[in-house]
């Protein structure tokens, strides 16, 4: 928590020029809503995509596209060497180690899904154990659940304590238990903003043996993001969420873990030779990339890693810090409003509730005045239950918003509260 | 403070009321008709009672949960409105309810409507409609005798 | 095979003006490779996209994108009723019943392994058997190989002929058995271009209660296809080889079937409630469609399925019949080639081998005439080992090919079997 | 009839000529040395047999295969260019034959190369690299021990 004397050290009280210059990047910043200028706080649900990042993309289909890694043709080569550089700028963007530490998937959903079927279903017994924090995205609970079903496996969740922080006390007794294998946590929590203390906490892991699987969907386009520093074994995220295309995301794996593990799915380009009696699987990562893989959405990806790249992402993430630390002073002038989630390491969002005043309506009636946010359980049901809230409203920021539109945003929750009449 | 239109249209002083104090708001001490809703989307659940008598006729009513004010008011209207009727003009009110909140007809065409008709904004907010008629899939659910129901 | 005099009965014998008119619509066919205009004859691989759908993709990015399904918000509203309506214009395309059939998926290759997990992972049994035809695609073998080596059934092979037509007295034959309880075929084979009688298959089946699971991904850019008069269980096909983007496929499924069937990925939006001991599914076809759908490449599949329908495609499909018979006529006068599958039912595209002339060399030395044919397996490894073949060139047409570039193929072959010194 | 430059730099008359009559195209008597090379991208497959004396000379070496015409010239090229030298030379040969493949240095910068450089074009077709020196990897791997290579 900030006070005022705290904030006038931030970095910026006003919207900076550089954010309206990158704002023109984004076409859609543009559109009128109800006759009203979109107000886009629903960042962490899906980023926008520059223009550069589209006309990459059209660029592709209007003059290079051929499936990747079978043809000889001139066509197949291009689109193959769009394809493989894009893997070279994921993996310079995220740190690994080598490209065949780099996997294409369709999301971070499916990464993790991966890593739980190709890793868990493979070497989790009846009785190992699985910790999850209790603030996890159904992403990085569901495939786990589903393999715990499957393997007889335990799933333990490592409880969240009342600032929105990861409770650590907790998390180092639970490790000491022998039977924990996997252990699952998010970077940063999409419904409660908290970044976790990931590094810390594979280390930990490392110690022991365990397994780490990070979420990173909600970090990569707050902050860079260096999987060997961080040390995770397996690291997920999604396109969508750091400004690129739908259809693609990334499954980091240490590579000598990849190596020992079977194929989530079968199909071309994922095999060296196919007979009905004998398959022999490819090389990484080809191995874990059956069938044609969403070429346009890779390299689309890859434009988008140089988008943050081209950004002063040090000066951004200051700006983004104030915008969090602004619209904090603001909300809380709201009359019945209360943020959840009070980490002092927060991305630049806030999950908040009104009393009396269900958030579903104040997503309709901030929606009316042309303010887009989410509203409703943000896909961590557990974290609803942990803090006995039905639901938030969350207004997620992105480096295109500006302090005037968190003015907006704090105008249209006054009209909440004056017609549901809530008093402090 | 001016709300746009569409807000306006809906959260109608009337709504706000039955949002606040919902009528009916508890389970009927005697019931022959039961069940439960739920829109996953919003976190809207819904747990209605229902006693019909040998006509067929509503003869209590009842309801609790938790929502948004939209599914709550349209619980609470809902329960006063339907008290006292006959089931097969109760399956008429639910058509009529449905109609008008996707928009294929107006309030103003059914005269039956007119205590319902403060719901008719929600035709304008498609993400809405599920909780204005929850309450009604529920009583539907429950006098067929189906004892979950989702709108998702 | 067509005589001349047959030929003579053709619709087409030259290039008619509508295809000149949709190759406008095609940027990348202006294209010149090594200062040769670019021949693009390898459909099969990937088809090109219409500049219509690159539009519509780049005009959701500008104006509409947002996550589907979880947003009260207006743009989210947008994208959901996009999403949503891509979804009804492939039921439509397809003759599906409901849009409960119609799950989106990233490929053909994850739509089968959908289907063999979700289905066959739980249903099938130690000595079950799998009949799986020679013609197989990798796509369609390694799931089934992969989820047969888990639950102990049987893969069995229903045979090729000679002709390249599939084994039909064998295939009566092995249904008799009663351990037969899935039966995966192509609607098309990518290797020979043998449309096969899936229709009768289906109803073969049905009969017997085995469960069809046909690849149509070959089929769907050729003709019209209806699930419900082919009679399938399970229709694959994907976005990228019907003018459509990559990243984008499509299950079609039964809905009784797809009911009691467990999902394959867990995640965001497949659920209704989670908690770390219980979760609940969704409903169809969401329960399917585990974390942010692939949004803008569902939509932009949509575009495509509005442009096929945009095209006569009775016509089309005409003109597509004259282009292979023309091809066969021009091919057979190259010394030493021969066509490697004379099935009386084929799409436009032709595999050939040339006696002496490795296909990878043709390949390379066509690419450098501006010809962009495959060369190789063509992941259909058995169909190789059936004909006793390394592997062979493959010129595959789509509605925008023209007999003149038919003459570029014929040409450039000559030049090869000229360098290498083949005679008849 | 006019062939692209690109293919009429590759595609030369030794290249065809060994492609036709590939040298040393067989299992030799005896041998101290073996690995086998998949490329499986264009399917060409490659069993490489070699004798070293007891000075680490090639004294003999053969091959037996199937693939396209510039993987099996390159062996055949290669078995006749190694035969009779010292297995630090082959490896350096190996090196330069990769280096020269990849486009990094020009067949004219090392005579050592002289009888090689009809490959020299393929650093301009980047699909076939891997055909040309897929016989050179093979033979790094039989000199190594590693029994089974592959190039994809
Ligand atoms: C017959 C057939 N089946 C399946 C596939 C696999 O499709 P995808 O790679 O788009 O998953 C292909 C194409 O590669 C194919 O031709
Ligand atoms: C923390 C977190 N994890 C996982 C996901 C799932 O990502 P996707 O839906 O792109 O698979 C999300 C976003 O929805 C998220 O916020």
């Amino acid at each position: 928590m900030q006070t005022t004397a705290e904030l006038s050290t931030l970095a910026f009280t006003n919207t900076p020029g550089f954010v309206r210059e990158y704002r023109k990047d984004f076409p859609i910043l543009d559109r009128m809503v109800y006759e009203k200028p979109l107000v886009f706080l629903d960042n962490a649900a899906s980023t926008q995509m520059p223009s550069q990042v589209m006309e990459t993309i059209t660029a592709y289909h209007s003059f290079h596209h051929a499936n990747v890694h079978r043809g000889v043709h001139q066509l197949s080569q291009e689109a193959s060497e769009l394809y493989e550089g894009a893997r070279e700028k994921i993996r310079a963007f995220i740190g690994a180690s080598s490209e065949r530490e780099v996997i294409f998937t369709s999301g971070t959903t499916d990464s993790i899904n991966l890593v739980a079927n190709s890793y868990g279903g493979y070497n989790l017994k009846q009785g190992d154990v699985i910790l999850i924090s209790e603030m996890e995205h159904h992403a990085n609970i569901v495939p786990w659940y589903m393999v715990a079903r499957r393997t007889g496996a335990i799933i333990k969740v490592i409880p969240i304590l009342d600032d929105g922080t990861l409770d650590m006390n907790a998390l180092h007794e639970m490790i000491r238990d022998e039977k924990v294998k996997i252990l699952c946590v998010n970077h940063v929590s999409n419904a409660l903003g908290t970044i976790n203390p990931v590094a810390e906490i594979c280390a930990l892991c490392r110690e022991k043996g365990i397994i780490t699987v990070i979420d990173g969907a909600q970090a990569v386009s707050h902050d860079s993001v260096d999987v060997k520093s961080i040390g995770a074994d397996f690291y997920a995220f999604s396109g969508h969420k750091m400004h690129g295309p739908t259809g693609i995301g990334i499954l980091y794996g240490r590579e000598d873990i990849l190596k020992g593990m079977e194929p989530f799915k079968g199909g071309g380009d994922m095999i060296l030779s196919v007979s009905f009696e004998h398959i022999e699987w490819n090389e990484l990562p080809f191995k874990f990339e059956a069938g044609t893989p969403p070429i346009a959405q890779a390299i689309g990806l890859g434009a988008a890693a140089d988008y943050l790249n081209s950004l002063d992402r040090v000066e951004v993430k200051k700006y983004e810090d104030s915008l969090l630390h602004y619209a904090e002073e603001k909300l809380i002038t709201v009359p019945g409003l209360r943020i959840v989630g009070k980490a002092a390491n927060k991305v630049s969002l806030h999950s908040f509730v009104i009393d009396g005043v269900h958030p579903h309506d104040i997503g309709s009636i901030l929606d009316g005045e042309g303010v887009a946010v989410r509203t409703g359980q943000h896909c961590a049901e557990p974290v609803m239950k942990r803090f006995g809230i039905p639901a938030t409203t969350r207004a997620s920021m992105s480096f295109y918003n500006t302090f005037e539109e968190i003015d907006e945003l704090v105008l249209a929750l006054h009209k909440v509260t004056e017609l549901f009449n809530v008093t402090k | 403070m001016l709300l746009n239109n569409r807000s306006k249209n809906l959260y109608q002083e009337v709504i706000l009321d039955h949002n606040k104090n919902p009528r009916n708001y508890s389970q009927p001490e005697r019931f022959s008709h039961f069940a439960k809703g739920n829109n996953p989307l919003c976190g809207d659940k819904l747990d209605l009672f229902l006693l019909l008598n040998d006509e067929k006729i509503v003869e209590e009513i009842g309801f609790i949960g938790d929502g948004c004010a939209i599914s709550k008011a349209s619980a609470s209207i809902m329960t006063t409105v339907v008290k006292g009727k006959h089931i097969d003009e109760v399956r008429k009110l639910f058509d009529g309810f449905h109609n008008m909140a996707v928009g294929n007809i107006s309030a103003s065409e059914d005269p039956a409507l007119r205590r319902l008709r403060v719901f008719e904004g929600v035709k304008d907010l498609p993400a809405r409609v599920k909780c204005a008629t929850l309450a009604w899939h529920t009583l539907d659910a429950a006098l067929n005798n189906k004892e979950i129901i989702s709108t998702e």
